[in-house]
């Protein structure tokens, strides 16, 4: 049992234009960057992203935008990045905005082969119209479906060869539902540990969801709001 | 007339001991900082931490610890951390008991628009969807007029939707109100502020009985 | 914040005849021995148990079973009780055997405010029998409901005030999700520890989920096949 | 003829290197000792734990730590543990590759009935109708005859379904066989086994194509 691929290239071996790709992280907090830099690299198009957050205009999935390789974001907030923005209003973007709870559920019920839930996000909104509603309690909720991958691309913080995953902090986020839901699922890590090394009883995401793995070569780890107090203040 | 601060102090005394509260960005965040000392609540950040403490020491920031807002932040002892199905499984489960949200709009049978102003702003609805649809204690937080003075609290949201009938109060630089069948009910008024005033700057239904008392703030 | 409450009685309080009840483990692994003993002492009876198995006729739930403390079980699976076959078979007791999987994840959907979704399982056999059906990707689902309990009543190996728990081994099973399930949740404990004596990183149930936890007086573990080879086998 | 053993050891030589496989109670637990050595393979046992072992040294028993069967024991390096919900996730979602299970009788259309004799024996279908709703690869072991002598290998299932057209092969102590269109089709015949023998032991639609080879065990 050996999932370990020399880096990025290999890891990203398949990857074509016109594919549906998830990438986990919150903002900047947990997105597999190695990756990102390579499909920048690569050029592949086309690409339907399923991503929390766009990135800012210089980061993340961002530099995607830049060079123009999506053509469908898949998203709950966006407003960090005036690319996106402009991309999106003149039509050139085609958007699917869809709460983030939602989003996260859909990640995890397509891996946990559940293909259709209910859930009350949205209900009475534009996110609601065509789909269909049902009460529950006398509340009414909304059939949401599944969502996959041909790839998922997440970032964690140690793993090793069989592809078991553990994050750091918030950096975790939406990188173990759609760790889940990718056809295939590449994990790129701060640093690659022998099995055995991680406590079996403390892993995130276990291994049986992950394809691929490999340690990134550098983390810039951009911090998109540095808010901080003085040793003064309580 | 109340400031931002001021309309966090005010829903800061809604907090009961206990209970787990989901801040939204802007105003909402700063009621964390108003919470009486004999109160203890845990702040739950939808992406992925109860126990969410204050800013880092500068210097000491973690790119890996953030809040919702992508801000910086600590986590208290007995903080955890979780996914975002996790999450959100919290929040739509209802095990938050209070939800602090800003708003552009909110009609007077509880409707919150606060994510999209068609053509021109597109951010997204991040977890306020969620949040507004499951809570059973929405609290919107938001300055009583726009910044063209027209009212926010209106007969009718004019804006795409978050939520419908959710809301179940709104304070704001003015007033105090609740929601109820027949409208904006006024609970209390900001100090120095008139019913006369409030009156103006709703354009919801707006009920009034009897004497409406100051905020103690 | 401080759900520590001295003991099991503190602890089932509230705890009442005709209630639905969910109680974590499988087998006898992960089972809440000292609420469950407590409740024989009780007497509670016409409950409804949401448990995966109903222990052995002599420990876990076989004990309210003698007693017919128990009027329906929710189970997947029963084979190692005799008195819960007899008493299913004599109609003395009401019987709910739902697969394993969907029981997992109708707790877990119960805590996760998700009231009904679809799965593949049972289709075709008994289980399905009155339920909605529907096809996707060319293949049956039922749909099935979420279950939630007046308490939950769950045992973790450490836990502090805040209702933070991990798990040791396979005694996590259904414990966590049924944590996130129960209107009340009880969590009874191997050790009880200071708030911050767990890894933030490494919880398995967010305290949020919990509403009383005390550590337990003792737990006899029971095993109840004790399979063992000897040094000389490879 | 083979014995439980010898039917273990053939449903061994399917595995790939690899795989996530889930070994039911019974027969199917003793394919774990028949794996060939070049072949990496990772039990999954449905109440939580991927990278299952072999049965703890007599005194190293740990009741924290059984497989679906309430078996003692141990886990192997680079092991994971999880709860039942994600445990069924991996099964639903259908990230293992092989499941081997038994079975008390099985039609040649695929259909399995293995959890529940009316008015006898009740013992619960556990996770097997969740496994073989959603597996893709089902294998089932079981001796091909009852101990009336009855044909397991029916044209319908007279016991309650466990699933419905979902095995794949079937691996019994006299031949193996695989679910096709038209009924159950002869693979391999076990040693020493003519294929009259299997006719006669068949209830089901048999069909038998050319010179049936003689296992390799």
């Amino acid at each position: 049992m050996n999932k370990h691929v020399k880096g990025v290239s290999e890891a990203l071996a398949g990857l074509e234009s016109g594919m549906t790709i998830m990438l986990g992280g919150f903002g900047l907090c947990g997105i597999p960057e190695n990756c990102i830099n390579k499909m920048v690299e690569l050029g592949v198009n086309n690409l339907t992203c399923i991503s929390n957050n766009a990135g800012v205009d210089d980061f993340g999935l961002g530099l995607l935008l830049q060079k123009h390789q999506i053509k469908k974001m898949i998203s709950s907030y966006v407003g960090e990045n005036d690319e996106f923005e402009r991309q999106m209003l003149s039509g050139e973007l085609e958007v699917d905005l869809i709460p983030q709870g939602s989003l996260a559920a859909r990640c995890y019920m397509g891996g946990a082969g559940v293909p259709a839930f209910f859930t009350p996000a949205g209900y009475g909104t534009e996110v609601g119209e065509g789909k269909e509603v049902r009460y529950f309690n006398g509340k009414p909720h909304l059939l949401e479906s599944a969502l996959t991958a041909d790839y998922a691309i997440v970032k964690a913080w140690k793993g090793d060869r069989f592809g078991n995953l553990v994050y750091k902090g918030t950096a975790r986020n939406f990188n173990p539902a759609m760790a889940m839901a990718g056809k295939i699922t590449i994990a790129e890590v701060e640093e690659l540990v022998e099995p055995g090394e991680l406590d079996p009883n403390f892993i995130h995401t276990p291994g049986i969801f992950v394809q691929r793995i490999f340690q990134g070569d550098k983390y810039e780890k951009r911090i998109e709001q540095r808010t901080v107090r003085t040793k003064s203040e309580s | 007339m109340l400031d931002k601060n001021g309309i966090a102090q005010r829903i800061a005394q809604e907090m009961k001991d206990g209970w787990y509260v989901n801040l939204g960005i802007g105003i909402p965040t700063l009621v964390a900082n108003y919470i009486p000392e004999d109160v203890n609540v845990v702040f739950q950040s939808e992406n992925g931490i109860l126990g969410m403490g204050p800013f880092p020491y500068d210097g000491e920031e973690d790119a890996d610890l953030i809040n919702a807002g992508k801000q910086t932040i600590t986590a208290l002892p007995g903080a955890c951390i979780f996914d975002s199905a996790t999450s959100f499984a919290m929040i739509r489960g209802q095990h938050i008991q209070m939800t602090v949200l800003g708003a552009m709009e909110v009609s007077d049978n509880g409707d919150i628009a606060n994510w999209k102003i068609p053509g021109r702003m597109v951010k997204g609805m991040g977890g306020a969807m969620d949040l507004v649809a499951s809570a059973d204690n929405i609290i919107v937080a938001m300055m009583h007029t726009n910044k063209k003075g027209h009212s926010k609290l209106l007969r009718q949201c004019s804006l795409p939707l978050t939520g419908v009938s959710c809301v179940k109060r709104v304070v704001t630089n003015l007033a105090v109100l609740d929601i109820t069948d027949l409208g904006f009910k006024l609970i209390e008024r900001a100090p120095g502020v008139s019913v006369d005033e409030i009156k103006n700057s709703t354009e919801g239904r707006l009920i009034i009985e009897g004497e409406i008392p100051e905020m103690k703030i």
